[in-house]
């Protein structure tokens, strides 16, 4: 299971890097038009620091050195962000090597936690928290019915679609596009949708 | 795409080198790190200086690394905060015991990566604080934003707080002066046209042939609102009275003023500025003590420019005044 | 065309109020004439400089006002020469009984306004010397035509023949400084994209999307050639070629070097054309004792940049390294 | 004949007023385009201080005006040149308040003389003097002819548009079109077609 998050994580890294212009796009039109050029810059280190990871099976090792890896290689608001997230997201997953529904989703408490912490941001404020928190709660209505973790996911996946889709009708109040005001709205927010296609990574890598 | 440069991904590692080899007398680099630092430390111990943010602003911050302004200057990627590391690794380079102080622009990625630099720091007992520059009057200041952007009036932190710190003040003295130039400093900027991110190869915004964007952002954020563009007085009688309007300047206040080139905009039309600018304000009979007019804070070739107003007291005048000896501005 | 200007009759004019009422330390009016000088008079008599030229080189010609440098500016309309009269005017104001060296730039129009000056001055009494810099070598020199035009380098006679002007040395002297500087200057330059004289409304000349023109003037006048847009690696190289082509460099020869930002290129850019001239002048075991990177004569808002190399021996290394204290340059 | 020249200068002001743009563009080609906004304040400068002159009968007096003018308000190359031509051009119709064909002569030829001296160039060069000169020579041949004022100035009108189109067939070796070389090749020069609409002007203000 080590191999098959690093295959994960090799596949959300692709996804990013493929995406770089779409999140660019988006961010460029409420913010400075950097997100996909940060986060593919990122994820590009993640694959190189990864290589000497292959054979390591501790999920908590992988996810702590993206984390680390993302922290000093994305820089801006995501870089802390999602650094912050992978890393905290290590702590529930340390030493193990397989990964099941209740695991996950602390992972996922953990992670949201820490962008909460490190950017003092909440919901409805036109983040990636708008995308990540209607993900978990999903998630752990999955949880609580017993389902698949790949069910899980999809639910946790479609919520976070819609959390973008939500981003569009309100007004950014964290981030730089929180300088826009009114003129933000009617925009999709950048770092929601990065979280979106990272989820929806994960559920197309499970359902191969 | 048209620019002066190899691959848009080594423009921030080539410019740095560029700029060792024009300045050897100045700056040096950190080795591994994106920091330039002092060539030569202090003659004495001091609170030392860093600042930094995001590439594409220059000379904004290395370009002040000097006497009498900072020691140490972190770059990012284009328009991108630097990462917590590449910071912690500036503040261990200038610091010499009595402290270091960050020099931060209101950004949410930049508060939040050199905060953690701090963490990084304190852990390893090295006393750091931070202030954290808002001057653009453009954003409103509400409890429900993260607050205004810090923009030009930046550079002005980095002169009167450099003075300071070279009089050999303790950290808290330092930081109590830049934050009394933060409060003293309000701007605003328009933009006739766009930058272009290397990275991204097209204009982070387009502009027709007669609009021009007021108070953007420099890293190519949209600014409140678009406008027909007008006659520079127009517009720069407007940009004054939002600043006036929220800090309001009394019969008698002195002031230094920045009229700041964006990257693109000629010294002729900065002086056409000025010349607008110096004379609303004289007719308020505010006194100006000090102008500076040029390129301080850029936003690559981003064409437009940014008015900055800091009022003085004896303390700030004094310290604006004190000598300065770097790539970007020589004082004496 | 976007500009922060008025109206296009009276840049020339509001510019200057605004460089007055920005540096009062440095720069006076003198009423009447599109010419400022320096606001305090030198302490004792000593050679005056006058240079000059179009408008629309800024800082380049009265940001360079000042100790250690220029008496007096003229300015022209944009891009055209000052008349007889404007440039008489200027001596008249500066003349303290030692002289006046006139620095003109090789363009036809410049030369002869500034003879006529010189004929009206003489006519008056006051003793009036020139030099003509004619460092560009994207021209070809030739009998056939009136030589060189006169560009960034310039700014290094301002500096060096204005630092040889402040030891009290006589006008032969100085002119045979600043002769000095000019026979051992070259310069050569590119653009991405061209300027917009106000009056004229519309770009002097317009480029591809890929395109770039080599070795053009400063006053939007076509170069020698264009070609497609290439790293800035090759295009700094073809330069410096250029240059040592027509001034061989020796190994143990010590220079400076000027890269000149035409008025939209970012500082950035600079800094990554400095890098590979340095490497280039290294690799020739050339020594760089003194590099300047910015904006020091402009086009306007011309995007590109030129590179000036100046062979110094220990006289014009001592002047080079001397203290200036003028709006644009300071060195102490 | 005073206030006859007086409105004869005005017309060639105009006619260098309206063609502005055409001088500019023809300069922008192969100089700075700058030739027509120069030539242009430089008329609106002598239209002003020609209403002092308005009784003004000499015909040197106004020239010697519209000389001293243009030198202090044209710059450039033109203005020296010009300036220089109106100058020496007023000194054999100093004290005149009539124009005859020999004064006319005498007049061009020393203007010639002037803008040589000044601009140390020669014919070929791509200068106005290529439409000068042969506007002078052809002049002369009417004169020697006998041929009235009007049909000696149209002479000269004509060989000066020749001289033009001759410009556009050679290299600049002379002001600021000589540091293209061989790319000027082509073009037409500008000081050239300005000389020749203000001698064109002067015919078609003749036979009105
Ligand atoms: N305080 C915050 N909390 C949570 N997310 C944030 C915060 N600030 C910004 N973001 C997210 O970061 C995204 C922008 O990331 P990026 O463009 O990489 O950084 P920057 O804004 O520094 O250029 C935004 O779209 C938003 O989702
Ligand atoms: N030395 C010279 N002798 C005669 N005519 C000249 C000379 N130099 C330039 N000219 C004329 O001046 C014209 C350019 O004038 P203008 O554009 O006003 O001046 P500038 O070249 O200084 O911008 C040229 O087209 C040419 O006809
Ligand atoms: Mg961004
Ligand atoms: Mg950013
Ligand atoms: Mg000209
Ligand atoms: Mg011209």
């Amino acid at each position: 299971m080590g191999g098959y998050l690093y295959e994960a994580i090799s596949a959300v890294g692709e996804t990013i890097i493929s995406n770089k212009q779409m999140l660019t796009d988006l961010d460029a039109a409420i913010g400075d038009g950097d997100h996909g050029i940060n986060m593919a810059r990122g994820f590009e280190a993640v694959k190189i620091k990864m290589q000497a990871l292959e054979t390591e099976n501790d999920i908590g090792k992988i996810l702590k050195m993206v984390g680390m890896t993302l922290i000093s290689s994305v820089g801006g608001a995501a870089g802390p962000l999602y650094g912050t997230a992978f890393l905290r997201a290590a702590a529930p997953s340390q030493g193990k090597t397989q990964l099941d529904v209740e695991t996950i989703g602390l992972m996922l408490e953990a992670a949201i936690t820490g962008i909460k912490e490190r950017g003092k941001a909440t919901r409805g404020e036109k983040t990636m928290l708008d995308a990540l928190e209607p993900a978990y709660e999903a998630f752990m209505e999955g949880a609580k019915a017993d389902k698949s973790v790949l069910a899980c996911l999809e639910a946790a996946s479609e919520a976070a679609q819609q959390g973008v889709e939500f981003t569009k009708t309100i007004v950014a109040t964290k981030g730089r596009a929180s300088y826009l005001g009114e003129r933000s709205r009617g925009h999709q927010d950048p770092g929601a949708t990065s979280s979106y296609i990272m989820l929806q990574t994960l559920v197309e890598f499970l359902r191969r | 795409m048209k620019k002066v440069i190899n691959v848009p991904e080594q423009v921030v590692e080539e410019m740095l080198q560029g700029m060792v080899l024009a300045h050897p007398q100045y700056v040096k680099r950190v080795e591994g790190f994106e920091v330039l630092v002092r060539a030569n430390k202090p003659e004495s111990s001091k609170v030392a200086l860093v600042s930094g943010g995001g590439s594409g602003h220059e000379p904004s911050h290395a370009g002040f690394v000097g006497r009498g302004m900072l020691d140490g200057a972190v770059a990012g990627a284009v328009f991108t905060s630097p990462t917590p590391d590449q910071v912690y690794e500036a503040v261990k380079a200038v610091d010499n015991g009595k402290g270091v102080l960050l020099i931060i622009k209101n950004y949410s990625g930049d508060v939040m990566n050199f905060e953690m630099a701090i963490e990084m720091a304190n852990a390893d007992g090295i006393t750091v604080d931070k202030v954290i520059v808002n001057d653009d009057v453009a954003v409103e200041n509400s409890t429900w934003t993260i607050g205004r952007r810090g923009i030009a009036g930046t550079v002005l932190v980095h002169k009167i707080a450099g003075a300071k710190a070279e009089t050999g003040a303790d950290l808290a003295e330092v930081k109590r002066i830049a934050d009394k130039v933060i409060n003293n400093v309000r701007s605003m900027g328009m933009a006739l046209d766009s930058c272009t991110v290397p990275a991204a190869g097209k204009p982070s915004f387009v502009l027709d042939d007669n609009e021009i964007e007021i108070g953007m952002g420099i890293h190519g954020e949209p600014g409140t609102h678009r406008e027909a563009l007008r006659p520079a007085d127009e517009i720069t009688a407007h940009l004054v009275d939002k600043i006036i309007a929220d800090m309001p300047l009394v019969v008698g206040q002195e002031v230094a003023v920045l009229i700041n080139g964006l990257g693109a905009t000629p010294l002729m039309e900065l002086y056409i500025v000025n010349r607008k600018v110096a004379t609303l304000l004289q007719e308020k009979g505010v006194k100006i003590a000090k102008t500076y007019v040029g390129n301080y804070m850029t936003s690559l070739e981003m064409a437009g420019f940014s008015i900055s107003i800091l009022k003085l007291d004896d303390e700030l005048k004094e310290l604006l005044a004190a000598p300065a000896d770097t790539p970007a501005l020589v004082q004496f």
